[in-house]
């Protein structure tokens, strides 16, 4: 963090006094008053802050995007079809589909609720924005490093089911709201196991901050291995959380049309597609963090890169899943959530309490 | 708690192939009432036919179902020739009985991408297709068409096998073995598809009878019966295979009374090409035949096909009936779907492959 | 281990069955006997205590198809009901006059037989007394003709 | 009918190992195949699908052989032939077939029919347009260059001879000396001679017979059929006023 932000700080700093410069020049008492605040340092601060997170952000969506390539690409082969083929190897198919979707029209249905109809995908969307902010590249490129990352991220995670519910409901269909409960009920059940193992990793690095938890696991271990059945029940219940295949009922097509999101029609429903996109980048890189050290990876190759190839990987095996296994219903999900992946992240949990007990990290 | 609600599973859906509606009644997630509407698809086949020429309905028979159109194709021209009092020649049956194996097999193949789709795994639906492939070009080398093949006329057939035909089949089944094994690891060693499938949309034998179900349905519930050994016609009786039946009645065991059958008609097309006899495979019909009617029942790939015709000496038939088994097997679904989830239904309707043409006529 | 209900070997010939149901039902008559084929004739009333005969001592487990045809000057419904033990189709027919073609209904018996008996209503107009909802299955509610009738002329505005 | 007790065995390999990991197995298969040799599909309009020669698409004519007898047109389900007036190369016009492709289900009868084989089963199936009319191809448009595979030629064999067992002979199908043949019912005939007119084989000829007309003392004349030019195609039973023509079939 510390040459973006330098630099990033210099460059703002010379930004003000270009414009204290200006203000004093036009000689009003205000005026070079309000100069002077803004060379003071929180201004400052507060401006590289903003910049460095619009730069964050910028690159965490494009990458966030290669998600959808890389899962119309392997899917295709998967099927033995080929992936898309708009643009250079299919590239250009996020940027088709995102003038697509800009150029729809927006319609609203008759009598749903228009206010909580707009809010719920904002908020969906705003949550996952959020994340992209507690979560690092590296550790020297990053928005903050707040010392608690991993409980924000958690909480801000556990958003989503109540914008779900809210745009199901609002849009006054049948589909949409059977779909709208699914999703909550699935979400919620998902989410317990989902703590548990992150808990189970905070126990072991003791250290609240990704930063820290990665800095740990360069030292010892990954924590993948001593904690692997942490590590799956995470994996699986990260599927169920991103709404993918074998736990898709939200939005089943087979019956629900679209679940949830089917009277959104146009940006709207790009921004609600591409932030499940993001939500799955998210679980990525949360597991790449928590089990598979990060950044941390032999010097040739910067520690942002190690920490993208990690995450690609992961993604991989989402869709290897999806390729492989077929829906099961929501209640087998419930059944799934709290009767398998709960008794398996509590075990998780003792070992990692152990393993803390007896010193072995 | 929740009243009930009235749920039109509508003529178009993604769950239903074809346009047909399902009414459902859901308390909650569980179906109480059910209530398949059907006619959307009605062409008045019936009446259309009684103003063309015997050898004009030959490829009408085709559009009956065009999932499996030479079983259709074969049953008009068998009737026909039972009504002409006209015997097919030897080599004409035994090629006949080949090319409906490879129709079943193609028909099974369509109905596996169907609940591939339904269960939410697009891999089983790509894999399925990509094999169907292999017996769409044989049966469109044999005939001249991929889909409708208008292979059958009344008296034989169109035209004789093509050089080194046997050979191709041959390579093809083996390969077909190889594939069919794949596909079955990807769902009978599946544990989501067992969930999805097992105990689901049960039925015993003894209602299954009673309300009329008849195919690789009824045989899943246990009743060994089967046209091609209970009433033997063409060259079946003496092919040796045996019927393949399952006990447990529900969606699991129709799925697997599937894939055994589709092994089973390997083996007839093998025993069939090696043992057809020389000679010719077409007889010259007179143009009208004798006054009265005739009935005539075979083993469609989804149940009991019967066509019933009545003739005044025209060259015209006074009356052609078709009872399709699509159309009582779909009379026979709300038991089926009562008592069981709306995410059921898909998986429900979905084995029991639908074909809405031959149902609406 | 569960059962399976196999019919590999017929329990009585043909004209065993043929000579039960005539000695039952004197009113039948037989038209023809064909290896798996019975042909017979009855009168409207005494159909439905055949069909119940038939179901119950024959052992005749499927209705096949209830066929509608419409000859000018009577109407004739020909049932198919099989007997898969003893590998029969025996094929029923029945005269029912043009001005009132009403016959018992056999869907009570047979299940199978329901959604048949609602088409031969739909499009030829034969009401079946007993049927549990006997309505138009493929035509719209709406429509007042019986398109199968050789008297509706195709192609007229309707 | 017997109950027999039952268990269904299933193949040993049948059992989920390892919840799906069989599954992962065989698609990574998959994946892996895909990658190494090219994927199975098929990029449609840059890549193309072999078609065998038999391959039914458009039905399509050779004008030259063609007679104008109208069978195809008598045999078409969906009824998309008519006879139209057309420009012979050779000068004077003569009724050509005209096929309604929109409507044509490319059943292959047509070509199946055709006793000079002047209809034949094109492999061409993209053949859509702006509008219906295109689609009415008229002799002309009808034409495609010939290849041997497109014809559709079958043997049949009589019913007769199959009934007497022993061997079999087949004949094509337009053998000239095995078909339908037209029988005349002489005093019906008012020997108009329209039927010799619109003959499109020219197999009949107004042949004189011995008596003579007892009104008009002129010799009488009665069509003649050269069963080996004759084609079938009964458009003169249809053309005679007195309906004194009818068909014997050859069984």
């Amino acid at each position: 963090m510390a040459t973006l932000y330098t630099v990033l700080t210099d460059f703002t700093q010379w930004l003000m006094d270009l414009i204290a410069a200006i203000l004093d020049w036009t000689k009003l008492g205000i005026l070079s008053d309000l100069g002077d605040w803004l060379q003071s340092a929180p201004v400052v601060d507060f401006v590289t802050t903003l910049l460095v997170a619009v730069i964050y952000l910028i690159t965490v969506m494009m990458f966030a995007l290669c998600f959808i390539w890389q899962e119309r690409k392997f899917l295709g082969r998967f099927m033995d079809r080929r992936g898309t083929q708009v643009g250079v190897l299919g590239f250009f198919q996020n940027f088709a589909d995102g003038i697509k979707v800009v150029l729809k029209e927006h319609i609203v249905p008759k009598d749903s609720d228009h206010a909580l109809f707009e809010m719920a995908i904002f908020t969906y969307l705003a949550s996952t924005f959020m994340l992209f902010g507690c979560i690092p590249f590296s550790d020297n490129f990053y928005v903050i490093d707040v010392n608690l990352a991993v409980l924000l991220g958690i909480a801000i995670f556990a958003f989503g089911p109540f914008s779900i519910l809210v745009g199901g409901w609002a849009s006054n269909n049948k589909y949409t709201l059977i779909g709208g409960m699914r999703a909550a009920a699935q979400l919620i059940a998902l989410e317990i196991p989902l703590l548990l193992c992150v808990v189970s990793v905070v126990v072991l690095t003791g250290d609240l901050s990704f930063v820290g938890i990665v800095a740990w696991q360069e030292e010892n271990i990954w924590l993948i291995f001593p904690l692997c059945i942490g590590a799956l029940t995470f994996f699986i219940a990260a599927i169920g959380e991103s709404e993918r295949i074998p736990f898709d009922l939200p939005e089943a097509e087979a019956e629900l049309v679209e679940g949830w999101a089917t009277e959104y029609g146009d940006i709207r429903w790009g921004l609600q597609m591409a932030s499940d996109y993001f939500r799955a980048y998210i679980l990525c890189a949360l597991f790449t963090m928590l089990f598979l050290g990060g950044w941390a990876g032999p010097e040739f190759i910067w520690a942002e890169a190690w920490f993208l190839a990690k995450t690609f990987i992961v993604f991989f095996f989402f869709i290897w899943v999806r390729a492989a296994t077929v829906r099961i219903r929501t209640d087998q999900i419930l059944k799934l959530g709290w009767r398998r992946l709960l008794p398996l992240a509590v075990i998780n949990l003792l070992i990692a309490v152990a393993l803390k007990v007896a010193e072995v990290f | 708690m929740t009243d009930e609600m009235w749920i039109n599973m509508g003529p178009q859906h993604p769950f239903n192939h074809g346009l047909w509606n399902l009414r459902v009644k859901l308390k909650g997630e569980t179906i109480t009432a059910a209530e398949p509407i059907i006619g959307y698809l009605h062409r008045g086949w019936e009446k259309m036919v009684e103003n063309r020429a015997y050898p004009q309905i030959v490829p009408l028979a085709d559009r009956l179902c065009y999932g499996s159109s030479l079983s259709w194709n074969h049953l008009y021209c068998l009737t026909a020739e039972r009504l002409f009092g006209v015997e097919a020649p030897d080599r004409a049956k035994y090629i006949r009985v080949a090319a409906l194996e490879m129709q079943r097999i193609t028909s099974h193949l369509t109905w596996l991408m169907a609940v591939g789709t339904d269960l939410g795994s697009y891999t089983i639906m790509t894999w399925s297709i990509r094999e169907r492939e292999l017996f769409l070009d044989l049966l469109c080398k044999l005939s001249g068409a991929r889909m409708t093949y208008n292979y059958c006329r009344i008296g034989g057939v169109r035209n004789d096998l093509p050089e080194n035909y046997e050979r191709d089949v041959n390579r093809t089944l083996d390969e077909f073995d190889r594939r069919l094994r794949d596909l079955e690891a990807l769902m009978d060693e599946n544990e989501p598809f067992l969930m999805r499938t097992l105990g689901i949309g049960k039925m015993d034998g003894r209602t299954a009878m009673n309300l009329g179900l008849t195919g690789p349905i009824l045989r899943a519930s246990g009743v060994d019966m089967d046209l091609r050994k209970l009433d033997p016609y063409e060259a079946y009786a003496d092919m040796k295979f045996e019927v393949c039946t399952h006990t447990d009645g529900d969606v699991y065991a129709r799925y697997r009374v599937r894939m055994d059958e589709m092994r089973e008609s390997m083996k007839i097309i093998r025993q069939a090409l090696a043992e057809a006899p020389a000679g010719p495979v077409r007889v010259k019909v007179p143009r009208c035949p004798p006054k009265g009617n005739v009935v005539c029942r075979v083993e469609d790939p989804r149940g009991e096909s019967l066509m019933y015709m009545v003739s005044d000496g025209t060259e015209r038939p006074y009356r052609l009936k078709v009872r399709s088994p699509n159309f009582v097997n779909l009379s026979a679904s709300p038991p089926m779907l009562v008592g069981f989830k709306i995410s059921d239904v898909p998986a429900i309707m979905g084995v029991m492959d639908m074909c809405i043409g031959e149902t609406d006529r | 281990m569960s059962q399976v209900i196999v019919y590999d070997k017929p329990d009585r010939s043909e004209e065993e069955v043929a000579s039960a149901i005539r000695a039952k039902f004197p009113s039948v008559e037989l038209l023809k006997v064909a290896p798996r084929r019975l042909h017979f004739r009855a009168p409207r009333e005494s159909l439905f205590e055949l069909c119940k005969f038939m179901r119950d001592e024959l052992a005749f487990e499927h209705a096949s198809c209830v066929t509608p045809v419409d000859y000018l000057d009577h109407f004739t419904v020909v049932y198919h009901i099989s007997s898969w033990t003893d590998h029969i189709l025996a094929e029923v027919q029945v005269d029912l006059p043009r001005d009132d073609p009403t016959v018992d209904s056999i869907a009570p018996l047979w299940g199978g037989a329901n959604w048949h008996e609602r088409e031969a209503y739909d499009l030829m107009g034969i009401v079946f007394k007993g049927h549990p909802d006997l309505r138009r299955i493929m035509l719209p509610e709406e429509f007042r003709f019986h398109p199968l009738r050789k008297d509706f002329i195709v192609g007229r505005r309707v | 009918m017997r109950i027999e007790e039952r268990t269904y065995t299933k193949a040993d390999h049948l059992r989920p190992t390892g919840y799906v990991l069989k599954s992962l197995i065989v698609t990574f298969k998959g994946l892996v195949r895909a990658t190494k040799n090219r994927p199975c599909t098929v990029l449609y309009p840059w890549e193309r699908l072999v078609y065998p020669d038999n391959y039914r698409g458009r039905p399509g004519i050779v004008l030259e052989r063609c007679i104008g007898c109208a069978r195809c047109a008598r045999d078409c389900p969906n009824r998309c032939i008519e006879m139209v007036e057309v420009e012979l190369p050779a000068g004077g016009k003569a009724k050509r077939p005209q096929v309604n492709v929109g409507r044509c289900m490319m059943c292959g009868n047509c070509a199946e029919t055709c006793p000079v084989n002047a209809m034949i089963v094109t492999p061409e199936f993209e053949l859509c347009s702006y509008s219906r009319a295109d689609l009415i191809f008229d002799p002309v448009k009808l034409q495609y260059p010939h290849k041997p595979g497109y014809e559709v030629n079958y043997e049949f064999a009589l019913l007769s001879e199959m009934k007497k067992g022993g061997e079999v002979r087949t004949y094509a199908k337009n053998d000239p000396n095995v078909h339908d043949n037209v029988v005349l019912d002489a005093p019906k005939c008012i020997s108009c001679s329209r039927c010799a007119k619109t003959c499109p084989a020219g197999a009949i000829e107004m042949a004189e017979t011995g008596e003579l007309n007892p009104k008009t003392k002129k010799p009488i004349k009665r069509p003649k059929f050269d069963t080996t030019k004759c084609v079938v195609c009964e458009q003169c039973i249809e053309v005679c006023p007195k309906s004194a023509l009818s068909i014997k079939e050859v069984l």
